[in-house]
């Protein structure tokens, strides 16, 4: 795969709905232990909600199936995770023209939605956020754009800075969101919505790979 | 685990067709999530509205009425309504001279308010959101998300709507409300956690012995865990975390709400406030009046939260109008 | 044992203390055992009296006001009061024209208010007694001590202390509020035993997934134990056990009341309420009036009651009087 | 021992006391397991009432004495078991007029407040009640007065039937009071009052044999 179409974000918000749904339980776990234990259920309900909603959507390209996505995030989802994944994914979605997206376009579409949820939630790295998962993540989309690597690789690379940047929440104080209420008693655990976010750059990865 | 349901998807629309069962004065749509007065926006009148995740109830839902809320905006269980909720609120409540929108500072029902707010002003709605804070157990709370809304909600919910009832506008109804909620402090202690529908089990294991101190309104940990000790110790804690960042002083009036989370027996509750009442007249602040009761819950947690607010100028008065609802009802 | 106390041994006089707090419009004495109207009997009406073991907050201490009792006797927790008790609570309420004690049927109860009721009478005063026994979980009732009194005893409070409040006499009361008994039937269902505070831990062990049907208000095992069900199928059989034995027909109307035994959040007794609403429904019965919430408690016992009276001729009328108590209020 | 003066009547009164006083846990465990758990606390407070309450009570006979601990857990237990062994101690205490009561003169009072205890709750022996242990009781004393036997003989016949008595109502169904809601369930349980009226026998056999 070199570049995103019409399909392949299909492909990816039906892998990331499967992926989320299998792991709702555990995401729902990770947010009892420094939150209200609902992210699971709530990243489920929304991203099995835009599922649907693209699947017989007619679009010639990737943009309005994000678009479609983080809308009917917003509106199915509540939360925090609803408004923020659901402007993380229509912002980049705007973004996004043509027929194909390729790296370059969909690294500046998701710094684009990154740069939004970040102007929503006032997160920086390190407040043990999804923002932790997603900048790292983006930054590798942008060093892969740079070099001239193919979609399935830069994908790849997006999923393994995301992963590790959620592992790396585990021993931060989170200070933004819900866990922050917590004070020291949050460090220790996985930020429940960088190990969601993790998910949706791993879904990413393997659709592109494919 | 073990709840009154049919099954755990169903929890909140069933709980919520019960609602309109037992209350034909309430109109609720489950389906955009939305408890309004039957009656409908009351004329010439501002619109008070305020919504959240359930679980709490009876807030929000049972707070609407004559001298209260217009509308509840009831989300799924401890999760922030969407924004479509929220609007739908708004729009149950507009009479023209716009709508006071309370809102608990949560990241989620924050945002989501906002979405609101603006979706409402784009087609002509004028709305003005009041901030709810006043739970003190969050600390560092300028580093962070900020302190977490929790009972003084039903101060601002019940001071609001008889502003509004009297006939104020959208600007004085919104400016008290933050005036309340300034004036306002709690705290809140857990000895259970409770129990998500979904979730199937308890938010955290809590021993035997053992109890949080600090805790929220969504079944999340407190600041602390601590030996359970004696209602009088633990209400000292509590009411020491409490003035010492309230803008109580003595000779002050103040309304106190000592609130059960769900769980725990009334007798208790009264129990706390003879205690609350025993500090309150060692530091000589008086009770002009209180509540004691289940008002914001978390499901069925065992535990309470104490609630002062400094009474000011005009408080009183609108304290005692008349209010009409499910759960708060009187001189009517 | 997590609750908030001081001493299991001071737990009531403490509550007692924090209800005296919180309601001044309450005389409240502890150590006779009264709870009585702070402004005196009420000139030239039959005087209302209810009482019974402690811990089932708020009956019924939190019924007294106008429109409702005159005085209330708490015992000790979940043990009828001695005879003292019952008759301090009569002379606090009599104003001349006799005293309508009523007395829940169980056993000490009985004998206990009789003692006290053949006291009042040596003393000269007037005492008519109404016996409350609503409780179809107990079957074979003409060979034991017969039904025991729960969720109607609020219905009799009500209906005979606006029918008091109206002016009508010493008998005329107590036969409408025996009356009110006949008319209705209640059943209750425990997921969880409940604790009294001086014994420190649950009155039965109670499994998971497993719930007591028939229980009583005093935290003692029901009359089986059964698989934990959904709402609908259990309400089903409650509904089924109080209608086979309900003078209730098709075309009837009645008041009915779901009632939380402590521990019970509201969500779910709405929800309960929903499926007893369906099933008034499909059996042609209009539910005239209701009430869901806490009031007649097993302490921290999680799990629900419902009681329903059928509405004969007078009763509306009594029941939608005005009230202002602290546990129930409207009209006023 | 041949009879009971006011020093006795005191000395049983005490030994009844401490003896609930001991046994208040278990007690209030067999009303738990069929009724609602109180029997042990109720039957505490009323005999260290009563047994303050007789102590400096000017009296010349034992009567005056049993009528003091009826009245005292009549105005202190409450329940069931405050009026039931309220009226059985005054009722007895009436009836017994010198300033000695020998075995004869026990057994009679002891069936009039007997009888008093089954008018006013209505109970038969095998409804699993008090009446259960003190019925056997009352009749152990009427064999033994029949027979001349002395106080300290009669009254460990009396306890040693009570203690059988309570014993018997394991099997029973119970058809009074509060563990007559239980229906079926109430059997293999001993009866919490017939447990206590055991203790109270077993005291007096206690003071009578010194
Ligand atoms: N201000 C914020 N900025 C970025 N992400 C945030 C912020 N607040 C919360 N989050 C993310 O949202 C996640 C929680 O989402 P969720 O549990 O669905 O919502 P809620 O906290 O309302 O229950 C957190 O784990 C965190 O990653
Ligand atoms: N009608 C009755 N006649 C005789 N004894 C009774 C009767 N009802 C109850 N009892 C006795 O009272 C005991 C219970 O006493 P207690 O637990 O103190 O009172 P309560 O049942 O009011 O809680 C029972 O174990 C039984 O022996
Ligand atoms: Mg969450
Ligand atoms: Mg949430
Ligand atoms: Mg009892
Ligand atoms: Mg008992």
């Amino acid at each position: 795969m070199h570049a995103m179409d019409t399909a392949l974000a299909k492909a990816w918000v039906a892998a990331a709905a499967d992926a989320v749904s299998a792991e709702a339980e555990h995401l729902s776990r990770l947010d009892a232990a420094i939150g209200d234990g609902d992210h699971g259920t709530n990243m489920d309900r929304g991203l099995t909600g835009a599922r649907t909603a693209v699947d017989g959507l007619e679009a010639d390209g990737p943009g309005p199936v994000l678009v479609k996505t983080g809308m009917t995030m917003i509106s199915r989802v509540g939360g925090a995770s609803g408004p923020l994944y659901g402007t993380l994914l229509r912002t980049a979605g705007k973004r996004l023209e043509g027929t194909e997206a390729g790296v370059a376009d969909l690294a500046a579409a998701l710094r684009a939605g990154l740069e939004a949820v970040q102007k929503m939630g006032a997160a920086k790295p390190g407040d043990k956020t999804l923002v932790d998962a997603l900048y790292p993540a983006v930054e590798a989309l942008e060093k892969a754009a740079g070099q001239g690597t193919p979609l399935s690789e830069a994908a790849e690379a997006a999923a393994a800075a995301a992963e590790q940047g959620a592992q790396a929440t585990v021993p931060l104080q989170a200070r933004k969101g819900r866990a922050s209420y917590l004070g020291e008693r949050s460090i220790g655990h996985e930020d429940p919505g960088a190990a969601s976010s993790a998910l949706l750059m791993r879904a990413l990865a393997g659709v592109s790979g494919a | 685990m073990k709840k009154f349901l049919n099954t755990p998807e169903s929890y909140l629309s069933d709980a919520l067709a019960g609602l309109a069962a037992a209350h034909p004065e309430l109109r609720v749509d489950a389906e955009n999530g939305v408890v309004a007065r039957a009656s409908g926006p009351v004329e010439g009148k501002v619109g008070l509205v305020s919504g959240g995740g359930s679980g709490h109830e009876p807030l929000h839902s049972g707070f609407v009425g004559e001298g209260m809320l217009d509308a509840a905006c009831p989300g799924e269980v401890f999760t922030s309504p969407v924004p479509d909720g929220f609007l739908a609120g708004v729009k149950a409540a507009d009479a023209g001279r716009g709508t006071v929108l309370i809102v608990k500072n949560y990241t989620g029902d924050v945002m989501n308010a906002q979405m609101a707010a603006e979706l409402a002003e784009d087609e002509g709605l004028r709305v003005e959101q009041v901030l709810v804070n006043d739970d003190v157990a969050v600390e560092d709370s300028t580093f962070t998300a900020g302190r977490r809304g929790t009972g003084a909600t039903v101060f601002v919910e019940k001071i609001c709507g008889a502003a509004a009832a009297r006939g104020d506008g959208l600007e004085a109804v919104a400016e008290l409300g933050r005036r309340v909620n300034a004036a306002s402090r709690s705290f809140a202690v857990a000895l259970t956690a409770c129990t998500v529908p979904t979730a199937g089990r308890p938010g955290f294991d809590l021993p035997e012995e053992e109890i949080e101190v600090g805790v929220g309104i969504h079944g999340e940990p407190g600041r602390r865990r601590e030996k359970l000790r004696s209602a009088r110790e633990i209400v000292g804690e509590m009411m020491e975390a409490i003035l010492q960042d309230s803008p109580l002083e003595s000779g002050d009036e103040a309304v106190v709400m000592v609130n059960g989370m769900g769980g725990t027996p009334l007798s208790e509750l009264y129990l706390v406030f003879g205690e609350v009442a025993r500090v309150c007249g060692d530091k000589g602040i008086t009770i002009a009046r209180n509540l004691v009761g289940d008002y914001v819950t978390s499901l069925d947690m065992e535990g309470c939260s104490i609630t002062l607010c400094r009474v000011e100028e005009g408080f009183l008065p609108l304290w005692d109008a008349p209010v009409n609802t499910p759960a708060l009802r009187w001189g009517v």
